[in-house]
Order: C-alpha cells, then structure tokens, then sequence
C-alpha cells in the first residue's frame, strides 16, 4: 500500500453524500462555430489566404483611386511603359496607367467570379442535390435536361443572350454577363453534387433521419449536403477562375464589361497583344494577381473544409 | 384487444444480380399495446430487414403493415413522414447511423425540429439535455461530436434520439449489444419504466436470449426470413418446440465459468441454405435432426400448437 | 444492368431530340447568316442564289423536317463554309485529332492529378501537400491562353527538337496535352485530396492496415477507390469536353482538330456545321455520363441508379 | 538556282483554310493568295507587279469600249497536260455566274453583258456576253464601257478552270490528287487545316521566269504562333503580324519588315437617322476631332496613313499620278473648330453637351484587338476634345451587321478593301443603291456624278467626275474615315522578287530564295 | 509461463480542442502463451483504445503515446517503425474490430478483403486466394461462401459482417489475436461456433487471445484470465474462476450482478450502477469510481489506491483491501 500518505481513522470513513458528484470538471463548452474559426485560426496557410483576399479586396477597392491616374486616361506619349516610379505597374499600349486598371480589373474580376460561382453552386447544389435524392425516373429526367443544356451549343445561346438584352445599353449589364457564365456551368457542380448525394443517401444516418421522419430535403440538407462540403468547396473555389477568365472570353461575343473598362480577364488580354515583342509584365501582372486571388480561394477553401470536418478536430 | 402493430405477411426481396435475394420471406405478427415482442433469430436471418421494412425504411416487396388500424405502406410519403413520429427505430450500428457533422445535441434534437415539436430553442435545448440524462450522458456531451464517443455512448445518443418524440412503438434492432452489462442493466431498466410510464410498445432485437428474455412478453423466433416460432417469454424459453429454437437457448452462455464450462449444447450441423431464390421448403431441413420428406416438400405453416404458442414445423406436435 | 443501359441508349434518342431542335431554333433566332463574311460583303442576288443552293429559301419547318431527316441516315449535310469537306468529313477528320490529344490530355491528367490530390491528403499540411497545391494552383489561375502561348516562349522556342505549333509528329502532340491537361489535373488533385482525407479517416482504413499491408497498399487498393467519386462526377463533362477539343489550344498551337469548329462555326453560322458539331458533341457527352453512371455503380456497389432495391 | 540540287520551297503561313481552291467558290485573302499562285486569267500581274497579259497573249478593245477580243497563248496548258482554251474561258464564267453555283464574287462578273441577269434567274446562260469564237479567241462584251476590266480578269473569279476536268468531275477541286490548274505552280498537297503545298508546274508557259520548286503554307490561325514560327526561322515571309511586332519592328527599322500599299479605307458610319447626328456639323465635329497622325503613329502602328479622304493611295488617275493628291487633303484636324462646330451643330438640334451625354451615345465595333484599341482611343479623343462621352460596344461581327441593317446604332466602325484599283472601287460605297452603303447615303448629284465616270472610258472624264463625288461626300461626310490600310509583311533575309500590288497580298509566284 | 506481450504503465491520450483527455492511464498487464485474457469494463473505459495502442492504429494525431512500453515478445512496439509495424499486424497480431459495419470497406469484395494481408505476406496466387476465403468464410459459418466472396459488405446482415471480420483476423494464424467484442453482434449459436474455433485455433496454433467483450457468459467460456478496466485504468485481474466467484472490487461485483440471470423473474429490476464514469478530460485525482461506489470512503477521493494481491494471480485496487478500512468497518481502531 501507498506510504506516501499519512492515513487517518477519517479518511476510510464512508464517503459523504457531498462529496460526490460535487466538483464534476465540465469541458469548456465552445460552440461548434466559434470552434470551426478557432480552427481556421489555427491553419497559417488558410490565414494567410484570408488575409490575401482582404488585402486584395482592399486595394480594389482604393487601389485605383492611388496613383492618381484614371483608369481610362491615355497618355499616347508614354505607350508600353515598364514599371516605373511614376507608373508603378507600368502603362499599355495606350498610355494608360496599368496600376490603376489593374486594381479596377480585380474589383470586377472578384465580383464576377465570386458570383458566378456562388450562383454555379447554388443552382449545382440545389439541382444535383434534388437529382440525386429523387427517385431514379425524376433523376434521370433531371440529368437528361442538364445533358441537353450541356450539350446546346453555348455561344450560341451567348450571342442571342447579347442581342437579346442590347437593350441594356453599352455593354450589356453585369446581369447578362453572369447569367451566361452560369447558363451552362452549374452542370459540372450539379454532377458532382449528384454523385456525392447518390452516395451519401445510402448511409445510415440518411437512413436514421428518414426513420424520423424527416422529408427529403431535410436529409439532403442536414445530413448530406455538409458531409459533401469537401469537394463542393473546391470545386466552388476552382469555379471562380474559370469565371473570371470566361469574362474575357464573353467580351469578344459582346458580353462583359466595355473598354475602357478593365477586368483581370481583359488585362491578361491585352497583355497577350505585346508578349511575342517581349513585354512580358502586361500579362504577368494580372496572371499573378489571379494566381494570388485563386491561392487565396484555395487555401482558404481547404483550409475551411478541414475546420468545418469535427473529426479533425485538434 | 386490438393489435397496435400488425404485420401481414411482409416480404422483402433484394435483387442481387444472380436472383432475388429473399430477405424477409411472409411473415406475420401482431404485437399489442404496451407490450414487447422480441425477435430472434440468427445472424442474417432477417431481423433487422424484417425491422426496417415494417417501418418503410425499405418498401417491402409485398404484405401489409397495420399501425392503430391503417395500413402504412398505403400512405403517401407526406403522410408517412408525418407517421413516422409514431414509431422510431434503435439501429443496429451506432456509428454509421450518426451523421458524423452533427454534434450530438443536434442529432437528439433533430427529430423535435423534423417535427416542429418546440418553437423555442431554449425548451429544445432543455429537452435534449432531458434525453441525454435519461440515457445517462449530461449536459456536457451535448456539443460533442459522435466520433469522440465509446461504443456504448453512441448507442445512447441514438437511443435518445428515438425517445425525442414521444413514439408510442419503437423498434430496437439491437440496441444494447454494443453496451457493457452494466449499462445494458440500466437501458433496459430504462425502456422499461419508460414503458410502464408512457406506455410503450416495443419490437426487441437482440442476440442476448437472457436479456430478450428478460423484457420481452412474447418472443418470435426467425430463421431465414422465415417466423417459426411465437410464445410468450416464458413458455418459449421453458417450451421450445421448434428444433431451432432449442438450439439456439441451448446455445445461451451462461456468465458463470463453470456450469458455462460444462453445459451441453446442441450443435446445428449443415450449411445454412442460400437465401437467394430458396427452394419452397422448411428453410431448417438441411441442419434439423429431425427432418422428414415432407419438410423437403413443403414450407411449413405457422400453426398454434398450444395456446397462444405458434410453432412453423411440420413435426412440431411429434417433437 | 444492360438493360438500363439499352434503357439510357433509347432514351439518348430523345435527349438529341431535344437538342436539335432547340439548337435549330437558337441558330435561327440570332442574327446573321452563313454568308455574312467580315472582309467582303455580298450584294442581295448572290445572297438569294446561295441561300436557295443551301435551302435556306425553304421555310423553317420544311428545313427543320429535311435536317430530322437527314441526321436519322447519318447525314450532316453540307457545310456552308467549306466547299471541300461535308460536315460528316470534317468531323471525321477533326475528331481523330482532338480525341488524340485529348486522351493524352486526360492520361496526364489520370495520372497526375489523383496522385498529387493523394499525396497532399496523405501529407496534409506538409511540403508535399503545398507543393501539390502549387501546381493545381497554377493550373487553374493560368488560363490556358496564357498558358499556351508561355509554353511556346519558353519552351517550343528553346527546345529545338519541340515544334513551335503544327500537327503531324508526336512531338506536336506535347504542349497542346499539357496544356490541355491542366485544368483538369489540378482539378483532380483538388478534389482528390479533399475526398482523400475523408476517406482516411474511415474504420476500414484502420481495417486494411491492421491487415499489416503496407502504406501505399492501402491507398492504393482501400482508400483511393472510395474517394475516386468526386473526380469520377467531373469526369463525364471533363473527358467530353477534352475529346472533343478545346479551341484555344487549337488555334494557339495551329491543330487541325474539331475543337476549332464549336468557335467557327458559330462565327460563320455555318449552320449545318453548328448542327453537326453539337450532335456529335452530344452524342458524347451522353455516352461519357452514362459511362460515368455505369462507374458510379462499378466503384461504389452501395450505389442504385434504377428502381431495383428499395 | 535548280541545279544545285537543293530544292527552293517558300514556307509560309496562310492564317485559314481555304472553303475552296475551285476560283469561283473562294471567298477572301486566304483562298486568292494561294489561287493566285496555281491560277492565271487571261492578265496577270508581273515580277514588277505590272498588270500584263497572261493566258491571253493579245487583247482588242471595240472603239466603244464594250467589247474585248482576247487572243490566247499557244503554249499554254493545264497541270494535267490538256490545252487552255477559249472554251475553258467561257464555260468557267458562265459556270461562275450559274446560280446553282452560287459563287460569292458572281458579281464581279456582273460587268459582262447579261451576267447579273443570268446570275439573278432573269436571263440565260447563252445570253451572256461572253463567247469562245475559236479555240485561241475569246469575245467578251460589256454592259457598259469599264476602264478597269483588263484588271478584272486577273481576279481570281475570272480564272478559269478546266471544263473536261470539271464536267467529268465535280469534286475535283476538293483534293490535290484531282486539283487541275494553269498557273505557275499546281497543287501538291492539302492537308486539311494543316498544310498546303505547291509545286512549280513545268507545263506553265513562262516557267523560266520562276525560280522556286514549290511553296509550302501551314494553316495557322494564331498570329503569335506564326510568328513565333517566323521567328523561329520556319517561314520565308509572313504576312498576318501581331500589330505590336509591326510596331517594334517599324521602330527598329527593321529591313525584314516591308509595309505594303494597300487598297482600303478604315472609317465609322455615323448614323444619320439619330439626333443629333443628323446634323452634318455634329458629324464634321466628330471628324475634326479626331487626330489621325497619331492614330496611325501610336495606335495602328503599322505604317497606315492617315485618312484624307474616302479613296486611299494606290490608285492612279488619268495622269498615272496618284488620284488621292490630285484631290488634296480633304480632312482636317482643328479642335477648337470642332468644339465650335458640336456647339453650333446641337443647339440646332436644340441640344446641349448635357443632354448628348445624358444620351448614352455608343460606337458600336465587331470583337478584334486592333478595333478595340482604336475605339478606346477615339472614344477618349473625343472626351479630350469635344467633352462628350460615347461609350463603347463591341458585338459580334454579324450581330453588328444586323444592327447596321436595323438601323440600331449610333456610330459604327466600318471599312472597305478595293477589289481593282480604281476609286470606283470605294467611292461606289455610297451609289444610292448600293448593298454597302450602311449609312444609305442617298444623293441624286452624287448618283449622277458616278453614273458619269462609269459610262466612258475616257479617264479624263471619269476622274474627273470621281473627284468631285469625293469632295462632295467629305463635304456631307456620311462617314468619318479613319485612316488607310496597309499590308506591312516581314521577308526573311535572302528571300527576294517578292512585289506587292495594292489591292493584293504579296505577290511570291516569282520570289527567289538567294541565302 | 512464458510472455508473448507485456504493457507497462500504459499511458494515451488524445489532443481534443477540450484539452487532452487521458484514455488510458498507466495500465500494465501480460499476455501469456497460448492464453485467453478477457479485458473487461464499462464502455468508455479505454478497452478499445488499449487494442488498437498494441496494434499501433490509434489516430496520431490527435492520439499519443503518453508513456508505458509494450513489449511483444521482448520488443517495445511503441519504439517501430511503420515498416516494421507492417511486418506484425496481421501476421504476429491480428485485430478484430469492434464495429463491423464501418470496418469493411464497403467498395471491395468480401473474398478480397479477407484474404488480402496473406496474399501480400504469404505470395498467394488468385486461386489459392480464393480457396483460403471460401474456407475461411466456411470456418466462421457464412453460408455460401461461393457466393458470398464476391459480395461487397453491404449486402451483409451485421452479424455476417462481423464473421468477415473475424475470418479476416484469423486467416493468417497470428500469434496474439486481438478481438474487440467479436461477437456482440451474433446470434448465440453462431457466437458459440466462433467461441469454438477460436479456441480451436488457439489449441492448434497455441495463439494468445485479448478478448474485449461485454458478454460475461462469454468471458466465463473463453478467458484463462479477466482484466477489470474502469475509466482508464486497471481495477481488478484474476483468473476467471477467482473473478467470477470471488469478486474483490466493488465494480466487478456490480457488473456480475447487472447480468439478467435466465431464471430470474420478469418483475424484478435488473441491478446496474447507476451514474456515468467520470470524463476523462480532467480523471479524478483518486478512484475513479468513487462517484458510484455503494461503500465509496472518505480516502477514496483522493487517493488513487494501489495493487493488492490476494493470491498470486488476483489483485484489486481498492481502499477496501487497506486493513484500516475493515476496522473502520468494524468499528475497531488499529
Ligand atoms: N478520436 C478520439 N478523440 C477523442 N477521444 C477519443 C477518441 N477515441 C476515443 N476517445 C475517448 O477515449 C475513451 C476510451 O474509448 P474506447 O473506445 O477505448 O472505449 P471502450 O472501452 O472500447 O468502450 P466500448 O466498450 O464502448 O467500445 C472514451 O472516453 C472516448 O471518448
Ligand atoms: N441492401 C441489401 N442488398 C442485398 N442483400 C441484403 C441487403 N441488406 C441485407 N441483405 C441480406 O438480407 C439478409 C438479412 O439481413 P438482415 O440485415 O436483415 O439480417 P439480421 O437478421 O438483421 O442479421 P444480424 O443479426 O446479423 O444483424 C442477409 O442475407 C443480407 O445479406
Ligand atoms: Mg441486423
Ligand atoms: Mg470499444
């Protein structure tokens, strides 16, 4: 026995009923939010991803206001400037100030994309989603209807999306532009979130809820849709620079934003135009600025899938 | 008195490439209010198909399932999901039945928000802590996920789930194999006042003959997807008749070393038949002592030997 | 199985159907037409000569029932852009092509992507796991545009013995693959990783390794098969779109493959062109996602696609 | 020279596949440049870039001027071995002008008598006015006396093509293996969107004069890639530049680069049905404003020059002098004149520079780089300037046609490449009935002053009326023009007899590789 | 008797964003040849997690070896590499899982997986392959194993999905099988075919079994040994026979008492313990049982009490062995 206690008559007398039960240690009780951003903390590299996009949103938000240039204003004496003291991101291939459209570009760069993709997971999930967990002969009328939207050609429905809103004066509106980028992209989302759903409804807690009672749309959205985040939150996050680059595309059709008007899209564009004569900052400028916003996007996107999975929870 | 429950010769079959795999093949009981039936039987023989399909979790491939009077398998999805807060299921595997992204309290909570029982999340929340009391976890668990629990503990939390809504029947598929006795002990203790209290009825899977014997009032006994024996607890356990069923309580360990170390069992020999597309016959002649011709022949009726004592074997008045 | 297969088949006829026609009434409902030509116009009697030589003189039903008729024995008709090639030969001809640097694409693409997606989860938060991540990052910000023409810079004119653009010798077929495979390699690998670490952290994980075969046994036989799914969803859309073409690429590197029609031919409004195309691409893309929800069933036997079961 | 064994074969890039190497079907640059070198019409152009006979050898012109009497060659004869004759003339244009064919440039034949009518379903095929009287004989007659018809028969819808061949086969201009042609060089191979060769046709009358073994073309359409292929030493002469190679180039002084003559004018309709555009100061304003010198200097770059009228350089008038000079300089550059102007202009429209703003005015451009970057230019030379604000939309090439159709535009950019040279070839724009006058400029005076110089031959005459009808429509200024194109091209050192005639690409039948 | 596996003062805990909870806490025992060594206790105790820290398969993170060695014969496990590890499971230790259904991989086939570590380890050819899991499956009583190898897990009921994991674990005759409640899902008779074999292939291969169950009639039947865990920690072990008859912790004794007995009467309640053991995120500093302990002492909650040895082969841990306890009891003073 123990000689490292000093036993006493007292100490083997029946316990109390206080004594019991008395200090019972209670865990901390973090709610499962407050733990999911604790743990997004945590991750450096999801961090330094938000902290990226902040900044980025930021400078496009003030960025074209600082170099005192505007966006449209052409200097045809200093054409293919490189970047300089005065013109820190260099000017293109009319004198303009490539500081100021850049920063411009990404704020309608970011816009775009982020809604397009909002709306392509959106309607992916809700599609997939109801495709999935309805029975096989809607789901398969479903997926037929999303073959044919696949399948019509796209600029087609483009160009008569252009013709048909001309109304909207120079430049058809941002609405037009997003509703062609998602007329056809939440397919590949909806797939996708089909597969998953096929997959999931099959589990056994999909089975336990259905035991309670709960409808369809329940499961799907309790149970199935956040044990399927993980590959809808990266492809969300891949879907963002397909549209951004999807917005230069448009623009030859007539969609998008007009020149003068920038976008990261467009710039990349036009920096295209001076490569082949070794101007090679006109297209790294804005091709680095999207590889930042899509790290960004995708360390963030990991970095919120693994906090929001309670299994890895450290 | 009326049956709360009455199953009408439910079948379920699985299309399993080479045929129909017939899981659950006819069968038919009653069970009545404020009582509990339990279903034994061995591994694979159809019990928890049997469970499943009676609730709708699978649509049954034919019969019929009376709950107070209406046939459910009748009813439209809107209609049965609104049900199905009538009668809530145990399942078999306390894991895989817990969404693995839902903190406990949501998963008890999630039957009274299904069925808008609160309009208030205080009370909910008050209701959940209730639950989690009764089946011994606290308060503290509540914002704990499923995998960070033990076995047992997640057997509770889906035991609390099934008592969110007051059913008045529920079906346990083995809710307490996963338990240690102790706690065993106490959840059995458990279903019981609750049943005495909220007057429950219950469809009792399990292994644990003892333990079925113990809180069951009448017993069936499967075999293949087949019933071949109903008797209340006690005569079934101190009356088998059918061959089966004698093998099986044989079988029952005993948790004492030495008369455990010395009984006699009766050892089944022969292979258990495929239950994919099974001849029409008694589905124990391969491994029964005492098959005859005509078990070859014909699939044996359940028929009342004694009062209130149904036995499914064509020698069962011999035996 | 078959049958729903043969049941998907018939039903495919449908789906062209319904495509058709509504390709036909959007083609017709935007403005132009096959003649327009941006450098030289014509004056309005050639106009009528070559709209009664392509039977656009003929009311729409009349045209909409001839073109029915015609894709039922297999014929695109004729392009109204080329005078050397009907449409049934221009795919015949683009199509081999594509689909050659296509499915080379989609090799790298199988190849790489799964694995680095496996590697990062397996790493998770390691430099394996940012060096995977790099790689899809730069496949996915840098569009393929760029990526195209970066290759050719800095690679097609350093290395002698890879050809600038042109189509003809293996060689040729380097770059477009690779820049063709970006795209879906980091999106592979992006999805890969997630699904990965969803499925390591499963009890059969632990089932397979206490089997004590080793690491890359188990990812390779349990583990990656079970987080195939994601990449498997994507594939139908993917393969179809890399089989068929991509014209950037093909314009970019000068290859004389299908993708180049899906943009020209609607410039041109080359309308049987527009219709030959979109069925062919169709016909396709039906196929792949059957084939994706026939791998469905195969990789996960828990999945149902028909009424059987439940 | 041949007998050093080395065969000589030009490289190059054609940017697109031709629809057709059968005349009468091809459609634009990308087919003639290679018809021009497997074909040849009755003229043809010469290492001088001179307009000479070609399979004609003689030609006699009625005193009327309607009717053409060529004579052909004995010598010469189709790839195949079969002779040219006056027969082949007359049934392919003939064949060009059958409806059934449908060919594009039929109307480029409209000048012979009774083509428009056969063209059109309202005449016979035997009406037509052109007939082969013996084998080496070949009689055409005019609807109306055309000063530049010798020319004509060396466009490319004027060649002709082998009746037997095509009678017997009419695929055969659809593979190399069936090509038959008369020019200098015959088709060897077509790999479609790939590649097309040529092979110097030793049955060709003047084969002597032609030092290359054959010309090989890739099908590229992207212009960095060719570039780059240029670049890469993959190409004797390249044609389509990016434009910012061109300027670099031009900066450099670079000897490789040569900026051709070109017959074309870059100019935007303004849309005379839209207030206050209707006003013809308004308009003259917009022009005014416009600093076209440094248009051409820091945005084109590649050598255009200026617009000072409608009609570019490159064609002579009666003198054999540049017609453009002996009209002057029409447009002038001024922008307090025009700020005056646009003032004067809106308040008699009863508008102020608000209201045009508040307007929300576009110029309306199809999708391409070069466009696009002169838009933006223009659009912030008029803000500079004039202090309006005009937006900018781009649309598809044929959505902006329809729209210039429907009249649905404001300011639209628009441009014309001569197809012989002759100032009728752009100053026809804007006949009343014309199918391209897209701001439906509708002058009787002008009319007559074009009905004049097309019924003689008398240049004097003619000239004489077509300047006035420059004047008179700068003076109304339907259309703003820009600037005049050019063709820069690069030649790799050594390559050489490469000669451009305005209103063609290069000319590389008779080049020579010396390096 | 010769030891095939010793753990000493084991100790693991798991990283939670709570803080660490102690799963298991300073537990040592022996495993002898040839010998069956029940490990019994509440769920929650840390069986479970003491199997997998000898397999080596416990999550890191978030789990960790505290402290302790495992020595398997005469080597410290904790000390391998995974290659090395690779090397013992499956072939030396063998482990059947507690939770049948999310053991099996649910996209590969049942033939497959059985017989997948002896294909690798043991360079079987396909045939031979199928042979050895079409015997297997017989062995653990799946019917139609023929059939049944080419099934995929779910189309097995639970208890035949705990037989596949069952042949999995045995078909390459380890030395030390480990089985997790092997039977818990079971029907009685199938449970006593398994009971046999397994005693079958210990008497043939002379195999070491730990055997976690919850079943006592179980323990009575198969173990040599019983281990008593509660909250992390060991509180009794004897030879079956002394914990059966002879119970000396208070746990032990209310566990025998919980079990239904076949003749007992349906009225009557069944005895459990009321309460739940402590968490394990911040364990008491005494006994942890103290909370539910009938004859709980004042010392109890402080001091966690040590081995007291009745016999050779029978300790507990409990104050009550403490000689003042029984004249506290008694009333008389030392
Ligand atoms: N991944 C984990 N993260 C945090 N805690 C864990 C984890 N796994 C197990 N635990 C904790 O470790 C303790 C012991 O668990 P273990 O699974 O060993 O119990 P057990 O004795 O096997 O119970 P049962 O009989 O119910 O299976 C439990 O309190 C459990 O909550
Ligand atoms: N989804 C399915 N597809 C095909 N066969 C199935 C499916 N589910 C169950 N089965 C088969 O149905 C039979 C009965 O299974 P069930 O799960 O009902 O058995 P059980 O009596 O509950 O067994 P246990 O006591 O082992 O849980 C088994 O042969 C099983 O293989
Ligand atoms: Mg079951
Ligand atoms: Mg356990």
């Amino acid at each position: 026995m123990r000689n490292d206690i000093v036993y006493t008559k007292e100490m083997f007398e029946k316990a109390p009923q206080e004594l019991r039960d008395s200090e019972k240690i209670k865990r901390p009780n973090i709610k499962y939010w407050a733990d999911v951003w604790r743990r997004l903390k945590q991750n450096k590299l999801a961090m330094t991803g938000l902290v990226l996009l902040i900044i980025l949103t930021i400078m496009s938000i003030v960025g074209p206001q600082i170099s005192g240039y505007k966006y449209y204003e052409q200097n045809l004496k200093k054409i293919n400037v490189k970047p300089n003291k005065e013109h820190w991101f260099g000017t293109d291939e009319l004198g303009r100030d490539l500081f100021s459209r850049t920063w411009l570009g990404t704020r309608y760069s970011l816009i775009i994309g982020i809604l397009a993709a909002l709306i392509d997971f959106g309607i992916g999930v809700l599609y997939g989603g109801i495709a999935g967990m309805a029975s096989p002969k809607v789901d398969s009328i479903m997926m037929r209807i999303a073959e044919v939207i696949y399948s019509i050609p796209y600029m087609l429905v483009v160009v008569l999306l252009s013709v048909v809103f001309s109304e909207a004066g120079a430049g058809t509106s941002m609405f037009v532009l997003i509703l062609a980028m998602t007329i056809t992209g939440w397919v590949p989302m909806a797939n996708l979130v089909r597969g998953q759903v096929l997959q999931l409804r099959e589990s056994e807690y999909s089975l336990a809820s259905e035991s309670i009672g709960a409808s369809k749309g329940w499961i799907l959205r309790k149970h199935i849709v956040p044990n399927t985040l993980g590959p809808i939150l990266v492809n969300l996050t891949l879907t963002i620079p397909v549209a951004i680059f999807s917005e230069a595309t448009l623009g030859f059709l007539g969609l998008g934003l007009q020149p003068p008007k920038p976008s990261l899209g467009t710039l990349a564009n036009d920096g295209l135009a001076v490569m082949p004569i070794g101007l090679f900052y006109q297209i790294l400028i804005p091709a680095v600025l999207i590889s930042i916003l899509m790290f960004s996007f995708n360390v963030l996107g990991d970095g919120l899938r693994d906090a929001l999975d309670p299994r890895l929870r450290k | 008195m009326e049956p709360l429950v009455s199953v009408r010769n439910i079948k379920k079959y699985f299309d399993v490439g080479e045929g129909k795999l017939k899981a659950v093949d006819g069968i038919s009981f009653d069970i009545y209010p404020r009582e509990t039936f339990g279903l034994v039987g061995e591994s694979g023989c159809g019990k928890s198909t049997a469970a499943r399909t009676m609730i709708r979790l699978y649509e049954p491939t034919d019969g019929q399932m009376f709950f107070e009077g209406v046939n459910i398998y009748e009813l439209s999805r809107h209609e049965m999901q609104d049900m199905r807060r009538n009668f809530q299921m145990i399942f078999q595997d306390p894991y895989a039945s817990l969404n693995p992204r839902m903190t406990v309290e949501e998963i008890v909570a999630e039957p009274l928000k299904v069925h808008h029982m609160y309009d208030n999340s205080k009370k909910c929340h008050d209701r959940v802590i209730e639950l989690l009391e009764l089946v011994g976890l606290n308060e503290e668990h509540s914002l704990r996920f499923p995998h960070e629990f033990s076995g047992g503990q997640r057997q509770r939390i889906g035991i609390a789930r099934a008592l969110a809504l007051n059913p008045k029947f529920i079906i346990c598929d083995e809710p307490i194999s996963a338990l240690d006795v102790s706690i065993q002990a106490q959840v059995v203790n458990f279903l019981k006042r609750l049943q005495d209290e909220l007057g429950l009825t219950y469809l009792f899977i399990a292994h644990d003959l003892s333990m079925v014997r113990y809180i069951s009032d009448r017993v069936g006994v499967m075999y293949l997807g087949h019933l071949v024996e109903i008797a209340s607890s006690e005569e079934l356990y101190d009356n088998p008749i059918h061959p089966y069923t004698k093998a099986l309580l044989s079988a029952i360990p005993i948790p004492d070393p030495e008369i455990q170390r010395n009984r006699h069992r009766i050892i089944l020999e022969g292979d258990v038949p495929s239950p994919v597309d099974p001849e029409d016959n008694c589905r124990f002649v391969d491994r029964c002592p005492y098959a005859v011709k005509v078990c070859r022949k014909f699939s044996p009726k359940l028929e009342e030997i004694e009062k209130d004592h149904f036995v499914a074997c064509h020698k069962a008045k011999k035996i | 199985m078959s049958k729903y297969i043969i049941k998907r088949l018939a039903m495919a006829i449908v789906t062209l159907w319904v495509i058709i026609t509504i390709t036909f009434i959007l083609m017709h409902s935007v403005p132009g037409d096959p003649f327009a030509n941006e450098n030289k116009r014509i004056p309005e009697a050639v106009y009528q000569n070559l709209l009664r030589k392509y039977g656009l003189d003929k009311p729409y039903s009349q045209q909409y029932l001839m073109y029915l008729k015609n894709i039922a024995r297999g014929d695109f008709g004729e392009s109204m852009k080329s005078n050397t090639e009907t449409v049934n030969e221009m795919i015949a001809r683009g199509f081999p092509v594509s689909a050659y640097l296509g499915a080379q694409a989609l090799f790298i693409a199988l190849i790489f992507g799964p694995a680095l997606g496996a590697i990062a989860a397996l790493y998770q938060n390691k430099l394996p796991d940012y060096i995977s991540m790099i790689i899809s990052i730069v496949g996915v910000s840098v569009p393929s545009f760029v990526m195209g023409t970066f290759l050719i810079q800095f690679i097609a004119r350093k290395i002698n013995w890879i050809p600038i653009g042109g189509w003809g010798e293996w060689r040729h077929t380097l770059l477009p693959s690779i820049a063709l495979a970006m795209m879906p390699l980091a999106q592979m690998a992006r999805l890969m990783r997630s699904s990965m670490l969803e499925v390591i952290g499963q009890d059969y994980i632990k089932t397979a390794k206490s089997k004590g075969i080793s690491k890359l046994s188990v990812i390779l036989k349990h583990a990656v098969r079970n987080a195939i799914l994601p990449i498997v969803s994507i594939l139908g859309t993917t393969i179809s779109n890399l089989l068929v073409g991509s014209f950037v690429i093909e314009k970019i590197f000068g290859i004389p493959g299908l993708g180049m029609f899906f943009t020209t031919s609607i410039y041109n409004r080359d309308y049987t062109l527009i219709m030959g195309i979109t069925v062919f691409y169709a016909i396709i893309l039906i196929v792949m996602l059957l084939f994706v929800d026939v791998a469905y069933t195969l990789i996960d036997p828990r999945i149902r696609l028909t009424e059987e079961g439940h | 020279d041949g007998d050093t064994g080395v065969k000589k074969i030009l490289r190059s890039n054609n940017s697109s596949e031709p629809g057709s190497l059968d005349p009468p079907l091809a459609q634009g640059t990308h087919e003639s440049w290679i018809l021009e070198n497997i074909f040849e019409g009755l003229m043809t152009f010469d290492e001088k870039g001179e307009l000479v006979p070609g399979m004609a050898e003689d030609y006699e012109i009625s005193e009327d001027g309607l009717t053409y009497t060529f004579t052909l060659r004995d010598d010469i004869k189709w790839s195949n071995g079969d002779p040219v004759t006056a027969e082949d003339f007359e049934f392919s244009w003939k064949r060009a002008l059958d409806p059934e064919l449908a060919a594009d440039y039929a109307h480029i034949l409209y000048y012979i008598k009774g083509a428009e009518a056969y063209n059109t379903g309202e005449g016979s095929r035997d009406d037509v006015a052109v007939k082969a009287l013996d084998e080496k004989t070949l009689e055409v007659t005019l609807e109306s006396p055309t000063a530049y018809f010798l020319e004509l028969t060396a466009f490319y819808t004027y060649f002709p093509v082998n009746k037997k061949v095509v009678e017997s086969n009419p695929d055969w201009a659809k593979k190399s293996e069936t090509h038959v042609s008369n020019g200098p060089f015959k088709l060897v191979k077509w790999e479609h969107n790939a590649k097309i060769a040529m092979e110097k046709n030793d049955l060709y009358y003047n084969a002597d004069k032609i030092k290359l073994d054959g010309i090989e073309l890739d099908i590229i359409e992207d212009q960095n890639t060719a570039w780059q292929k240029y670049e890469g030493g993959e190409y004797d002469i390249l044609v389509d530049i990016p434009t910012s190679v061109v300027a670099q180039l031009q900066a450099e002084n670079d000897p490789q680069l040569h900026i051709g003559p070109q017959v074309g004018t870059y100019y935007y309709n303004v849309n005379p049905d839209v207030k206050p555009f209707n006003n013809v100061k308004v308009r003259k304003a917009l022009s005014m404003a416009l600093d076209r010198e440094t248009i051409v200097k820091d945005i084109t770059q590649g050598g255009q020059i200026a617009a000072e009228g409608v009609v570019p350089y490159g064609l002579k008038d009666e003198n054999g002098k540049e017609f453009r000079d002996s009209v002057g300089k029409l447009i002038e550059y001024d922008p307090e004149k025009a700020k005056e102007l646009l003032e004067e202009g809106l308040s008699e429209e009863g508008m102020t520079i608000e209201d045009f703003n508040n307007s929300n005015f576009v110029l309306l451009y199809n999708t391409s780089e070069s466009h696009k970057k002169i838009a933006q230019a223009v659009q912030e030379m008029w803000r500079t300037v004039l202090g309006i604000e005009i937006g900018l939309e781009n649309v598809e090439f044929q959505v902006k046609l329809d729209r210039e159709k429907a009249g649905d535009y404001d300011i639209s950019r628009g441009g014309w490449i001569g197809d012989f040279m002759d100032p009728m070839t752009i100053l026809e724009l804007w006949w009343s009935k014309s199918a391209f006058n897209d701001v439906n400029y509708n002058n009787p005076k002008y009319d007559a002053l074009l009905d004049e110089a097309k019924s003689t031959i008398d240049q004097k005459v003619r000239m004489e009326a077509m300047r006035k009808a420059e004047k008179m429509v700068m003076e109304d200024m339907p259309v703003i023009s820009v600037y005049f194109y050019t063709q820069p091209y690069v030649l790799r050192d050594g390559v050489k007899g490469v000669v451009k005639v305005p209103i063609r690409y290069p000319v590389i039948t008779y080049a020579d590789i010396t390096k | 008797m010769e030891k095939l596996l010793e753990v000493k003062n084991l100790a693991v805990s798991f990283q939670t964003f709570f803080g660490e909870v102690e799963a298991v806490r300073g537990v040592s025992f022996h495993v002898n040849k040839k010998e069956t060594v029940a490990l019994v206790g509440e769920s929650g105790c840390g069986k479970s997690v003491t199997a997998s820290s000898i397999m080596q398969l416990l999550p890191m993170p978030p789990a960790f070896y505290k402290n302790g060695q495992i020595l398997f014969e005469g080597e410290d496990i904790v000390k391998k590499s995974e290659k090395e590890m690779q090397q013992i499971r499956g072939n030396q230790i063998s482990m059947i899982f507690q939770d049948p259904m999310t053991s099996l991989n649910p996209t590969m086939k049942i033939g497959k997986q059985i017989v997948e570590g002896l294909v690798k380890n043991k360079k079987l050819s396909s045939s031979e392959a199928e042979k050895k899991a079409i015997e297997m499956l017989n062995l653990v009583s799946v019917p139609q194993p023929k059939k049944r190898i080419k099934q995929y897990p779910h189309e097995f009921s639970g208890g035949m999905r705990q037989r596949v994991m069952i042949a999995i674990a045995m078909v390459a005759n380890p030395k030390l099988l480990i089985a997790d409640e092997p039977t818990t899902a079971l029907d009685v008779t199938v449970q006593a075919q398994i009971l046999d074999l397994m005693k079958e292939i210990q008497n043939q291969f002379d195999t070491s079994i730990i055997l976690i169950t919850h079943d006592l009639g179980v323990v009575a039947d198969m173990s040599d040994r019983v281990i008593v865990m509660y909250a992390g920690q060991l509180m009794e072990e004897g030879t079956v026979y002394e914990i059966f008859k002879n119970p000396k912790h208070p746990y032990t004794r209310k566990l025998l008492g919980s079990v239904p007995r076949l003749d007992m009467d349906r009225s009557e309640i069944l005895h459990s313990i009321e309460g739940t053991p402590p968490d394990l995120y911040a364990p008491p500093k005494g006994c942890p049982f103290f909370d539910r302990c009938d004859e709980a002492m004042v010392i109890c909650k402080e001091y966690m009490p040590e081995r007291e040895y009745h016999t050779d082969t029978h300790y507990s841990c409990c104050w009550l062995n403490h000689p003042m306890a029984k004249s506290v009891a008694e009333g008389s003073v030392v």
